[in-house]
């Protein structure tokens, strides 16, 4: 079986919403809208407060080539245009919109039953206009990645169906649900980057999602398709161990898959695209899970972007009473949040809620050297060095120890024994450089 | 409600400093308890003098530099433990202390204390002991000597074979019933301890295993080339300090290397020089130089065997 | 060119009155440093052969040693230098023998870099004390930890026996080498 | 830094060696015989006189003579003149002190290249009349002296359990190892750092150990 | 062998600077990086051999036999400076790019008590012209690995928190001090 070398295995924790089917939750009242939520620059409003707007409507835009538009997910009136808490951290500007009837429902989307009748261009057009971006986490605006640099031959198009993250089980009942849908933006990627060959990589513990997908690519014929089985081990679904578990290409340093013929994109993405492009339909829910030893029922919803996470908990039966921490993203690389009342933006795949029992604050030590960040980076960096560097702000030798390689997984401070904070050190040191620049 | 908010990653194993520190003293244990059998009352006295004095070392060091009481990651008892196994039995008890304070405070305190000495401190307290008291570190007495009515001086196995050319049986080697330092002579304890913290993933593999096995075979090409003068590779291995030195001392996480290959490295160096040393120096032992010289190397093993980035080229 | 003519001159002169001093210095110092070597030399044959008087240095390849007589001139015995390698640098050694050679009468350590505290010790009466009288066949052997039985055995010195074993082997082959040698 | 600016009391070209400026604690020159021969008090104090006199003659002649001296050979010519002085120190030392001479070994020619000596050329009196450079050269000699002094002490305390001879303990021998010299040395500047911060709040940094005088040509 | 003998003892068993205490000052000045430590060392390697050589010609072919002992000492530093001075204009006309690696810690060496040591061990060991040769270079290499491994460990001591007293000097000549203690493993290697 397949895999990457080092990496960890940590506890899945993934039982209690894997056999759960996504729900559709209810359109809240009132939705909370950033104007950012994709790798890149952010978008200006294209509304006004007091305006009206329908459900799909673009209500914010941008010029800029690595951007995304956004898009209202309910139908109602622009309350306000202003910085409002993000589940990033910052406070970012956002559209709040109440709902309230609307006269106009919005122009009848122009759809497309095959592929057939689609250029290249046009696929990418139709991604962007629907703001579809990466939904593993990244956000990475998706008509960029299948947008090949000149003279940059892809050949695969790598669908990321690992879900590697412990607790996360959306892309899991995707693959399940949606299984043709997925294919089908697969192919969709594929023409518009030019790629011959369609592979979906899979980790093992799921096994009942491999069957599925195999089932249903066995019925393709348009690509040289197949899925990969590989072994279950964190962080394969980062975009570089996969390309070189599945394809044993290595991405080069500071580079993308593009870089090996490789468009890596996640499974719930290529249903978005699927969703674009045959129901006209721009990017305004995700399935989300809302897991955790702190939420009283786990379940796994299909959620509109912009609802607090408030509403989705309230949804789940709501906290536990031990519930001290509400994590957007999985445990590993997820970022803990200071209230309920960030909104669902496109990259929030999970919400996770975890009890004073997985908390217990570990006392940090000092560096021991045991190596262990060593041989577990996925990367092959030496983290606890670089930490060191960081730490003691020698940005130079961070850098010549290959400090901006890193890509954030978190397997480093999973392993240590010394509790120290390695990748929030490197995260500093990476943005010193870049502000140095 | 407030909600706890804290970096990535949200989980975490649970392995911790201390109960690192922790796994190696019940790893050592059997050995000490095997040091007590053969050397009685003596042999638990330096323990317990050596572990007393490395703590309250450590203690007071924290007090005058005014820095957190680090007594409790246990680190300050492996050393005085690791340090009173590696010494002769009949090590006076003053020695003992000068030893364990030095290992303490120059080998340690003095680097940044934890995680920051370049050699391992234990080791460092007994080159000290080896440069001071030349005479009382090279002494040593046999064992169950707490039998009789006097301490019966002896030689060691790697000393009676440098000097007289006598080997000691491979089952005496094994069980520890002859002379040498209080924690060292039973071989087989000490690898079990060793596979111990092996299986508790205390330690790697790569370091034990580079450096007994390169001791055995450079040690058995020098046996080829003269048997009458050169003992065989097993003798190496289970004579002396070395299952001490490989299990425990060279696999000191902090004073080797962090990277693979490196450790490979440190454990073939120590690995030539341990059979150097033995062979050709003026000393029976060379376990303990051996690897204070590739601590010593270090930085420059970690410079020159990082791994190749992924991505980067070949 | 006028520069370094003068840089020239200037060295020149500086180098001329320190050879100059020098000169002065070194004869006043020389027959001082002759002196010494010789009181050192005499001291110790004095000591390795007690009673002589008077000695003549012998040269014979690389090995020197000096024939003892006393005051009457009849010749004692004979002191032999004797050079090795010991733990850590060159050892060097006086050793007496009687003129019949059947008995070590002295022997004294000129130099030695042993390790202080342990090795060193063979500069120490206690251990160089053990030659005088021993017997001169066999060639010397050292036991270790036990009391010499045999009159041609020393005890090493505990924890140093490598500097024992040095000076013993160092004294064995010099010997070997005198008797060759007449 | 030798207070060309502002011209210092002579006392005080005398006094400064000793303790802020003294070469072994505080300014780190002349390490090699420091650490080399200071395995008794008495070595380190013939070996500090020897240093001084060598330091004393060499710095009052080149002051005598600074101003005959072109620049580009005011190195070549100050090396002989202070190698003239230590074959004179040596070959007195071999002639009526053979014992010292013995246990100091080749550490009395390596004062030539001792950056004291060399420093305070090059620093103190290629610059000052001889008068003054005589002063200073007394009193960082004295200084020199001092430090070796007081290693050799408690080397020879520790070592060999005497002092000058008289009392008597179980020695620590490492201390007379080179080892223990790098490790003595290395404690005594860490507390004279100490020592130096608590009794002046206000640091002047140490200068390097190579002084200015090695980098001009 | 003898030369062997010679090579191994200069260089690890009796190492330069960990037990003559010869080159202590560049030993403490030049060993914060790898880099520079590692030019200074080859440096002082090229310049010992070289010294070793000349030293040994001018003592047995001048001083010797025309009786100047007492100028010993005199001429022995004269010609190491003046080699270390035409070294330094030799390499700056061949080889720039040597020259900017090596050319700033050249004048340094002129004052490293090593060279000189080398000349006067040498000398005073009677030495041949082959052995002064290996011993000049054993030395040099011996220099350059004490130099490279203290580089190396006060490298990694920049990111340890040393107390502040300690910090340069005295921390680096403690570990001058462990690692001479480290090196007495090798003693008694040459005996016999």
């Amino acid at each position: 079986m397949k895999t990457f070398s080092q990496g960890i295995h940590p506890k899945y924790s993934k039982g209690k919403t894997r056999g759960k089917a996504i729900q559709e939750l209810p359109a809240p009242q009132r939705v909370v809208i950033p104007l950012h939520q994709h790798t890149g620059a952010a978008c200006e409003p294209l509304v006004k407060v007091g305006d009206q707007v329908f459900e799909g409507q673009k209500i914010g835009e941008t010029s800029k080539f690595i951007s995304a538009p956004v898009h209202a997910s309910i139908s109602g009136l622009v309350k306000k245009i202003e910085p409002m808490p993000h589940p990033c951290g910052t406070d970012v500007m956002s559209v709040v919109i109440e709902a309230a009837p609307v006269a106009n429902s919005g122009l009848p989307a122009k759809s497309y039953d095959s592929l057939a009748e689609l250029s290249p261009d046009k696929i990418r057009k139709i991604v962007r206009e629907a703001g579809i971006v990466g939904l593993g986490g990244a956000a990475f605006p998706t008509h960029v990645k299948l947008t090949p640099p000149e003279g940059k031959k892809i050949d695969t198009i790598l669908v990321n169906g690992c879900e590697c993250e412990p607790y996360i089980t959306a892309d899991h009942r995707l693959m399940l649900e949606k299984t043709e849908e997925i294919i089908f933006g697969a192919r969709a990627a594929a023409m518009a980057t030019g790629a011959q060959r369609i592979i979906i990589g899979i980790e093992n513990n799921k096994k009942d999602a491999i069957e599925r997908m195999k089932s249903v690519v066995r019925k393709q014929r348009d690509f040289q398709s197949a899925v990969i089985v590989l072994k279950t081990k964190y962080p394969q679904g980062g975009e570089k161990m996969l390309v070189k578990a599945v394809l044993n290409r290595e991405v080069p340093s500071q580079g993308l898959p593009l870089d090996v013929g490789v468009v890596v994109i996640n499974v719930g993405t290529a249903a978005a695209i699927m969703e674009a492009i045959t129901r006209g339909s721009p990017l305004t829910k995700r399935v989300v899970t809302v897991t955790g030893p702190g939420i009283k029922e786990p379940k796994n919803l299909l959620v509109r972007v912009g609802t607090t996470f408030k509403d989705v908990i309230d949804q789940c039966g709501g906290l536990t009473e031990t519930a001290n921490k509400v994590i957007m993203g999985g445990p590993m690389m997820g970022i803990s949040q200071y209230s309920q009342d960030v909104p669902v933006v496109k990259a929030t795949s999970c919400i996770l809620v975890l009890t004073k029992k997985q908390m217990i604050e570990e006392k940090v030590y000092p560096c021991i050297k045991c190596s262990r960040c060593v041989d577990h980076c996925p990367v092959f960096l030496l983290p606890s060095r670089l930490a060191a560097f960081s730490e003691k702000a020698k940005y130079g030798q961070f850098e010549d120890w290959g400090g901006a390689d890193c890509i954030e997984c978190g397997c480093c401070a999973y392993v240590c024994p010394a509790k120290i904070q390695i990748v929030q050190w490197i995260k500093l040191a990476k943005l010193k450089l870049r502000q140095m620049r | 409600m407030n909600y706890l908010i804290a970096p990535s990653p949200h989980q975490k194993a649970s392995l911790t400093v201390p109960g690192m520190m922790l796994l190696v003293i019940f790893a050592l244990l059997p050995a000490a308890i095997a040091g007590f059998i053969f050397f009685g009352l003596r042999a638990l006295g330096l323990i317990l003098v050596c572990v007393a004095t490395a703590v309250a070392t450590e203690y007071l060091i924290n007090k005058i530099m005014k820095k957190e009481a680090t007594i409790f990651d246990w680190s300050a008892v492996v050393t005085g433990l690791l340090l009173a196994l590696s010494v002769s039995p009949s090590l006076p008890y003053y020695a003992a202390i000068l030893g364990s304070i030095f290992a303490i405070a120059i080998g340690k305190q003095l680097f940044g204390g934890l995680g920051y000495n370049i050699f391992n401190p234990a080791l460092i307290g007994r080159a000290f002991l080896a440069a001071a008291f030349p005479v009382h570190i090279t002494s040593y007495v046999a064992p169950f000597f707490w039998r009789g009515v006097e301490a019966v001086s002896s030689a060691t196995p790697l000393a009676s074979m440098k000097f007289q050319q006598q080997l000691t049986p491979y089952g005496k080697l094994l069980v520890g019933n002859i002379a040498g330092c209080v924690g060292e002579t039973s071989a087989l304890l000490l690898l079990l301890g060793g596979l111990f913290l092996l299986w508790k993933k205390v330690i790697g593999w790569r370091i034990p295993v580079s450096y007994l096995g390169t001791a055995a075979l450079f040690g058995g090409v020098f046996w080829l080339i003269d048997p009458a003068k050169y003992p065989d590779p097993i003798f190496h291995l289970l004579a002396g300090g070395l299952m001490l030195g490989a299990w425990f001392m060279a696999t000191d996480l902090v004073t080797t290397p962090l990277t693979k290959k490196g450790m490979l490295v440190f454990g073939v160096g120590a690995g030539i020089l341990v059979v150097v040393i033995r062979l050709f120096s003026g000393l029976p032992e060379g376990v303990m130089y051996s690897i204070l010289i590739m601590n010593a190397l270090v930085p420059l093993i970690n410079r020159y065997t990082r791994p190749r980035i992924l991505g980067r080229a070949k | 060119m006028k520069k370094i003519a003068k840089m020239i001159i200037v060295l020149s002169v500086i180098g001329l009155v320190s050879g100059g001093v020098l000169a002065v210095v070194y004869q006043w110092a020389q027959p001082k440093i002759i002196a010494n070597q010789i009181k050192e030399t005499d001291a110790a044959v004095f000591k390795v052969l007690p009673g002589t008087k008077s000695y003549k240095k012998a040269v014979s390849g690389d090995l020197t040693y000096f024939n003892c007589f006393d005051k009457q001139g009849r010749k004692l015995g004979t002191a032999i230098l004797c050079k090795g390698n010991g733990y850590q640098g060159e050892i060097r050694l006086m050793v007496g023998v009687n003129n019949d050679f059947s008995k070590f009468t002295g022997m004294i350590v000129l130099e030695q870099l042993e390790t202080p505290g342990l090795g060193a010790k063979i500069a120490e009466q206690k251990f160089y004390g053990q030659f005088t009288g021993l017997a001169t066949k066999p060639p010397i052997e050292y036991v270790k930890a036990v009391k010499p039985e045999k009159p041609n055995e020393i005890q090493a010195i505990t924890g140093a026996t490598i500097s024992s074993r040095a000076v013993v082997e160092i004294i064995n082959k010099s010997v070997k080498q005198w008797l060759e040698t007449k | 830094m030798a207070g060309n600016k502002v011209k210092k009391s002579l006392f005080h070209e005398f006094i400064k060696g000793w303790w802020d400026e003294n070469p072994v604690f505080r300014q780190l020159l002349g390490m090699c015989p420091t650490l080399a021969v200071t395995t008794s008090a008495i070595n380190g104090l013939s070996m500090g006189l020897a240093t001084s006199f060598v330091l004393i003659c060499s710095s009052f002649i080149i002051s005598l003579i600074r101003k005959l001296i072109p620049n580009q050979v005011r190195i070549a010519s100050y090396i002989v003149v202070i190698a003239t002085f230590v074959t004179m120190a040596d070959l007195f030392l071999k002639g009526i002190f053979p014992d010292i001479s013995k246990a100091l070994g080749p550490f009395v020619p390596l004062i030539v290249v001792n950056c004291v000596i060399l420093g305070r050329a090059e620093l103190f009196a290629s610059k000052n009349n001889p008068g003054r450079a005589f002063v200073d050269a007394f009193g960082m000699g004295a200084g020199f002296t001092i430090a070796l002094l007081v290693l050799g002490a408690v080397r020879e305390i520790f070592g060999s359990g005497t002092i000058f001879g008289f009392l008597s303990f179980e020695p620590l021998v490492i201390m007379i190892l080179p080892a223990g010299a790098f490790i003595t040395l290395g404690l005594l500047i860490g507390l004279m750092n100490y020592l130096k911060d608590i009794t002046k709040a206000k640091e002047q940094p140490a200068p390097a150990c190579l002084p200015a005088g090695r980098q001009a040509r | 062998m003898d030369l062997l003998i010679i090579f191994i003892s200069a260089a690890v068993v009796n190492n330069f600077v960990l037990s003559y205490f010869l080159g202590i000052c560049p030993f403490l000045g030049v060993s914060n990086k790898l880099e520079k430590a590692f030019s200074m060392g080859a440096a002082t390697t090229f310049v010992m051999v070289l010294a070793a050589m000349v030293t040994w010609l001018i003592n047995n072919l001048i001083l010797i036999p025309f009786g100047l002992p007492f100028l010993q000492y005199v001429s022995f530093i004269i010609v190491i400076a003046s080699l270390v001075q035409f070294v330094e204009m030799f390499i700056r006309k061949t080889s720039p790019t040597l020259y900017r690696s090596l050319g700033i810690f050249l004048p340094l060496i002129t004052t490293n008590c090593a060279i000189l040591g080398l000349a006067l061990l040498s000398a005073l060991r009677e030495y041949n012209f082959i052995q002064s040769v290996i011993f000049g270079l054993a030395a040099g290499v011996g220099f350059t690995l004490a130099l490279c491994i203290m580089a190396g460990i006060r490298e990694e001591l920049d990111l340890a928190p040393v107390p502040e007293h300690f910090k340069g000097a005295p921390i680096t000549l403690i570990i001058a001090g462990l690692l001479a203690l480290a090196f007495m493993g090798f003693a008694g290697m040459l005996s016999g």
